[in-house]
């Protein structure tokens, strides 16, 4: 049974990652589970400099989701690339770090900087962060935004590139096609839908911040609405995400065009939930009597 | 600590009116070690919109019997559920998760300051202390009489002195004005506190006036309750942290308040 | 108490309607509850002429929502016209049309018909509707297309004209304040979210279209944040639904914005939950203390 | 027919294997007329997934008891629900739904066959015949005798007829292959089916050929189950038809098979 899938020149051994804000920095699961099991996991959004994030009330819950407007908090790169950088060498799989900016200056500073870093074989670039008020999504919503700073991006990061899109758009392909166009080796989707929530009794919004990012089950159907859109419209891999909650939602998203797909929420339900995951995937393909994962992708 | 994600059992279950329920848990196996302050997050996966964990403290954990005690309050669909299980459930939790508070030394006079359902952290960190040596003087408010459904737990560990808001158990008003507190000022050399939000401000304010050592252990709302998605942060004199993992227990000069 | 509002026009006796499509044309209920007690009640879609709407399956159950792939099915307005429109002028309540066309043409064909109709009070123009290739949805996702529909129906509608919107855009508002330039008196939000289902078993979709409009509760708060955001762009009264389960949910919209509601998916859980969501936004004004409806819309 | 919305209580409870359970649910007023065919929508609002209704057809409405029977095979989360219903539960419906089968003529020879799960609307239509003084010749089929769990309840109201595809029970094969079926086809006025699409489709064309009158019971999937949302349509020879209200019966002659 063959598992491993290449998406954009990244060797995974399978295609099981997790979504990027979802997983810390992956040694909070460590007891849990064996994190060298994984295609890959993504860490925290980066960014250059520090980030206190957004203000508390960061969360709310939904029918079959939940909202978060954490904003990116983090410390910036340099701390990433001094205290935790170290440790995460000792995993036997891809460790990718999710950069973040507010300019394409700062995106550039940042995507240079990761390029140095041996043991990260590649980066996402999130040009849909919903939580930030400078930057983040409006990169993602704005074809020629984000065209360009997958350019300067491109330019100065030689190692595999992810772009991460926004489903906060009309046209989610038009914007793949465009970073595609530009140099990017693969594109991951969704990340959040822009919702909010309101405390009635309260009559106020129940996040600091008034709108944030709709993540969960609930966007499963949008997020596999928008995978199949894309896959068509590009050739390079896509990974998709999205309310993943078992095996099966990750079989629905291959067998939409993913290649690969990232646990998000999910990790939060069930902190082992990617390895069962992995599992389902394995099994799915032995019952169904195919050798290679990557004869289910995109069969729809 | 090592966490641990695990299905326990419900062996023993204790109603009061319809609103609390305190829930035993047991393993087939020996259950970690769990400290004060510490909480669990459970799945509750037989409620429609019970999407995310709940955090619960730990009540009290009975190493003889090997039984979690879960004191739940219900506010909620998800609470709803647990206050509807019934001896033989299987449920399972992540734990244990945060920190703790921090051990009293011999000597000290301790006053353990609850407030509504953050009573519940206050028993355990009180039989410890009465396993050091320390009686524990615990300040117990709420509502009315019958949000104090487990008062007789807290007698048999240490001394108990109740304020109500409705003046139907101990002194009328809230635990802050209570004359334990107001007349021992200038005695007590520690106070741990847990409640609502404007209650444990107003005990931390009091402990800072009165130069007391104070922790309080915050409830902030949790998507993941290991430290993965920084929705739980509260600000801090370093800036914004997790509740989840570097609190729930923080001492109050560090808060923001 | 006071529970009237005033959608650019049209009088309510309370803000509480029902989506269309999810209501039939009313009758259906008559059994269970007292449709004179709405403030209104929108019937099916309807187009010019006759539509068999698309194939079996049109629906999946998805996490806490559905997608529905019905297409516009119906017998087109002079069938309307004449079997049904008579059976519903016993109703003491406001009966809306909703109106659907695949070109200009066939939209100002269905609007002058309707706009004939003494007993229809207004229409809600459908420019999003995401289950039929030809116009629908293609109408409400480009402004241009959006203020061509609208300035061509509006020469020929002469009652109130709500509009309905798209949620499949980036901008939603600029949408809503396009039509709001070209003379609606309302806009209605959201209609449902492009989706889609995988049977990964089968290893095909699971509606016969591949996509179709997720509804209910998943939804609400992606439905809050586009009434939050559209009700601070325009002048017009918004009329606000998508995912609403219970009394607080539509307070939740009515505080984001809205002066009126719909319920749409919510009706084939509960077809009494109309008039639950009517008495339990009376009982909580009078909770709150406000003694007028509108006194609470926008609140937030 | 006037439609309720009622919440019913569990009465009975009878339990087979772990995929099939006949539940019987009254009401403290008399329930409403059900006919042969018709189905309900049962809320089943204690699992996390089940959002819509789940469509149930009748079983069996024993007046006299006042006692609504449904018959329900475990495929999800919803029929698992139900499966685990306890005798007390309240479970709200809307009843009743669709259409029903016709009504034989007296003297008619009746074939009643029911695959899988698909048996459930036959036993009601039997008894209703047996009244007419009409033997009912039940003709079930199923994948193994451990599927065909409620047989003795057919057995008292007519001649029963099995297949199973393992040959556990019956004669081995499909319903459509039984010998009852095959040598009575020149004696068969009139055959009532439902089942499994391919099943019923293979004895709308049996039906067919032989010149007999034969009506199906058609499960598509719905979303409301009483005309509002046009999701349950199957194409006929007037073009698309709701099954939960212009069916779940169907004239084969009428449907696009
Ligand atoms: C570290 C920690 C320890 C806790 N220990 C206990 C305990 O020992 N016993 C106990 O009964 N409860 C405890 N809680 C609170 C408990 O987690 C919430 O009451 C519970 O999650 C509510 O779930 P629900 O589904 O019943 O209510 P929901 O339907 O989710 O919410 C109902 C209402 O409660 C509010 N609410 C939800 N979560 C919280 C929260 N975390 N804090 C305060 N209000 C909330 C909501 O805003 C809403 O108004 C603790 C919380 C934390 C963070
Ligand atoms: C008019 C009518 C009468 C019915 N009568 C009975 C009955 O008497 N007893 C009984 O056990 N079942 C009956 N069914 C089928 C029953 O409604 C479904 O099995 C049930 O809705 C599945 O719900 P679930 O949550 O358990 O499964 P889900 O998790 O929703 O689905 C599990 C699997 O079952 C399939 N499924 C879901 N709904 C249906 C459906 N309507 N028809 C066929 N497959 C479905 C799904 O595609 C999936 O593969 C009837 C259906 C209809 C339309
Ligand atoms: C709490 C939280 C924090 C997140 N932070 C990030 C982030 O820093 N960068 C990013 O690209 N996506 C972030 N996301 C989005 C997820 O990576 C993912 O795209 C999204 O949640 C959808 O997947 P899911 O439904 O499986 O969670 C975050 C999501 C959540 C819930
Ligand atoms: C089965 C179904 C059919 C629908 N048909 C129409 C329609 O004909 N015209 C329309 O404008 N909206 C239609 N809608 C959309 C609803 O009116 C509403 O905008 C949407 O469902 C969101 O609200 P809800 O979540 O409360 O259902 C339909 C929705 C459903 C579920
Ligand atoms: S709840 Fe997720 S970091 Fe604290
Ligand atoms: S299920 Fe809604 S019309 Fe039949």
């Amino acid at each position: 049974m063959n598992l491993k899938v290449n998406i954009g020149g990244l060797e995974l051994k399978n295609p099981v990652m997790t979504a990027s804000g979802t997983f810390g920095y992956g040694e909070e699961f460590a007891d849990l589970m064996d994190l060298n099991r994984l295609g890959g996991f993504l860490v925290k959004g980066t960014t250059l400099k520090h980030r206190e994030g957004n203000s508390y009330p960061r969360m709310a819950e939904t029918p079959s989701g939940m909202l978060n407007a954490v904003g990116l908090q983090n410390k910036g790169v340099d701390y990433f690339i001094k205290e935790i950088y170290p440790r995460l060498q000792q995993y036997d799989t891809n460790v990718i770090v999710n950069a973040n900016g507010s300019t394409v200056e700062e995106y550039v500073a940042l995507c240079e900087a990761l390029n140095d870093l041996e043991h990260i074989p590649a980066i996402e670039l999130n040009i849909s962060c919903p939580n930030v008020k400078a930057g983040g999504m409006s990169f993602g919503v704005d074809p020629k935004m984000a065209a360009k700073v997958t350019k300067a991006v491109r330019e100065v990061y030689h190692k595999p590139l992810m772009v991460k899109l926004s489903p906060n758009v009309t046209d989610i392909a038009e914007i793949a096609k465009t970073v595609e166009g530009e140099g990017a080796d693969s594109v991951s989707l969704i990340n959040t839908l822009l919702g909010m929530a309101v405390d009635a009794e309260k009559r106020q919004p129940v996040l600091s911040t008034i709108t944030g990012g709709l993540s969960g089950a609930a966007v499963k159907p949008v997020a596999l609405r928008m995978v199949w859109q894309v896959a068509k419209a590009v050739k390079i891999p896509v990974v998709g995400m999205g309310g993943i909650m078992n095996a099966q939602d990750a079989i629905e998203f291959i067998l939409a065009g993913a290649t690969a797909v990232q646990v998000g929420t999910g990790n939060f339900i069930d902190p082992t939930l990617t390895i069962k995951v992995l599992e389902g995937i394995e099994d799915y393909c032995q019952r169904h009597g195919f050798d290679d994962v990557n004869d289910i992708v995109g069969l729809i | 600590m090592k966490k641990f994600l695990l299905d326990l059992k419900v062996v023993e279950k204790q109603c009061w009116n319809d609103k609390y329920v305190l829930l035993g848990f047991s393993h087939d196996e020996k259950l970690p070690s769990m400290f004060p302050g510490q909480f669990v997050e459970v799945r509750v996966d037989n409620a429609p919109n019970t999407f995310l964990r709940r955090p619960i403290s730990v009540y009290n954990l009975d190493v003889e019997k090997n039984i979690l005690w879960l004191y739940v309050q219900v506010v909620g669909e998800g609470t709803r559920k647990m206050y509807e299980y019934e001896v033989g459930d299987v449920v399972n939790m992540l734990l244990p998760l945060g920190n703790q508070f921090s051990v009293a030394q011999t000597g000290e006079k301790v006053a353990l300051v609850g407030g509504g359902v953050g009573v519940a952290p206050m028993l355990y960190y009180g039989i410890k202390l009465k396993e050091q040596g320390i009686i524990p003087h615990f300040v117990l408010g709420a509502r009315s009489a019958k949000d104090l459904v487990t008062i007789e737990d807290f007698k048999k560990v240490g001394e108990v002195y109740v304020t109500t808001e409705d003046a139907s158990l101990g002194e009328k008003g809230y635990v802050i004005d209570h004359s334990f507190l107001q007349n021992g000022k200038n005695d007590i050399d520690r106070i741990v506190t847990c409640g609502p939000d404007p209650m444990m401000r107003a005990v931390g304010k009091f402990a800072k006036e009165n130069g007391i050592l104070c922790e309080a252990s915050l409830e902030n709302h949790m998507a993941c309750g290991f430290g993965v998605c920084l929705c739980c942060v509260t600000p801090t004199t370093e800036g914004h942290k997790c509740v989840c993992t570097d609190g729930p227990v923080f001492n109050v000069k560090d808060l923001d308040w």
